[in-house]
């Protein structure tokens, strides 16, 4: 099992290459990538800060949970910090198993997840100014404040 | 007896954590020397009141203690870590199109 | 849109970067490899033949079909043929879109419609012979003979 | 007469492709000089005479004419090519467990 965050560039053939063994018969790959625009407006470059250690333990427990969730025999999720361009690699997840149907739900089930509930952010660069991504709401048992507004 | 009921009467010491959008108003991290309160619904009070104008912001929190998310009612203890997490937005570009 | 027989090694990361563009946000790729057992027998290697024209022009048409039916932006499918040791890439599908949902539909339809209706054949060598792998039974419309027997 | 019903009345030639398991009982092409019948269906009969003991395999069979799926019912003509294909089994290592 292969969780990091890295700031180089991210090898997806040398990630899957070391992932797969003899046994696999399928390995699924998702691998998020900067968009040259965000809700219309033209991107110009994107910066991702981490919870760092907190991330790199969510990460693991959801690459365990997969597996025993899934019976997948292995996952690598690595998610790269720093400034990205336009085109390179965010987020790479792969899953590998002797057949293709739960590799298929276990990758959509971890970016899934990953998105509502590992501790990064992005910050989007704009020619006009920068924002923080809106993000997607935390599972309710997750979010400390109740929605009348008082924790 | 006070000082029995409550072993850190005078306040605890904390150390602060600050994400996302949050950074822009707080800085990366604080270290609170004397907290008065008890738990994380406490702390989050705190700042809801030092910095009211982030508004709708305080109902979409998460919190971390020490690398865990946090339930509300959570006691904190001397020289704990807690981290105040707006949303995530980590993964790949494709946000869905939803309010900021 | 890439679609290819080759009978050397796939590169997936060449594959994958030449199929990227700006505007994706999301690529999700099926690598499909040979496994080192096939019913519980050790597999020495697979062989893979095809009727190649015609199964260019059905993974051309099945590549056309995902980016009309899940709105995808580009597909890549590429098989091997010839000699496959273990743990080599056979197929390799790669899908990217702005947004991630359509890729992980488009990239399960398409390896699972090849795998019932594009013409290609795994021979398994194991160590005390060959046999022609079963196959997955054609979908009833492409299959000529009905179930009685008689053309 | 006969040979205005039917310009191949003598026979159409086709070139025949056989693909996994069938090459092993009939190499991977024949090219027949005067086929007698008309349609797909003709031609599988003819093979399946020639080859009654492949059995249960010729209830499996799709068949392509010119590179095409092709109906049981379709009236082959001349050179055309045929190819007799088994259930395929291109793609992954991962095929279901079911009987050969």
């Amino acid at each position: 099992m292969q969780v990091e965050l890295v700031r180089d560039r991210i090898d997806t053939q040398a990630i899957t290459d070391r992932l797969k063994v003899g046994e696999d018969g399928a390995v699924t790959v998702f691998d998020g990538i900067v968009r040259n625009n965000t809700r219309g407006r033209q991107t110009l470059y994107l910066d991702y800060t981490a919870h760092e250690s907190m991330a790199l333990r969510e990460m693991g427990e959801l690459a365990d949970e997969a597996i025993a969730r899934f019976g997948v025999r292995d996952v690598a999720m690595v998610h790269r910090l720093g400034r990205l361009e336009i085109g390179e690699t965010s987020i790479l997840i792969a899953v590998a198993s002797a057949h293709r149907g739960v590799t298929f739900a276990a990758c959509r089930w971890l970016i899934d997840t990953l998105k509502k509930q590992v501790p990064i952010w992005k910050q989007e660069f704009f020619v006009d100014g920068a924002v923080w991504a809106p993000g997607e709401p935390f599972p309710a048992e997750l979010q400390v404040v109740s929605s009348h507004g008082t924790p | 007896m006070a000082a029995c009921q409550n072993r850190y009467a005078y306040g605890m010491r904390l150390r602060v954590l600050f994400f996302g959008v949050l950074r822009d108003r707080f800085g990366q991290e604080e270290q609170l020397q004397q907290f008065p309160g008890h738990t994380v619904a406490d702390l989050l009070r705190y700042y809801r009141a030092v910095a009211p104008e982030l508004d709708q912001l305080w109902g979409t929190l998460a919190v971390a203690v020490n690398q865990q998310y946090a339930a509300a009612s959570l006691q904190l203890q001397q020289d704990d870590e807690v981290a105040l997490l707006p949303p995530v937005s980590g993964g790949a570009g494709c946000v869905r199109k939803h309010a900021g």
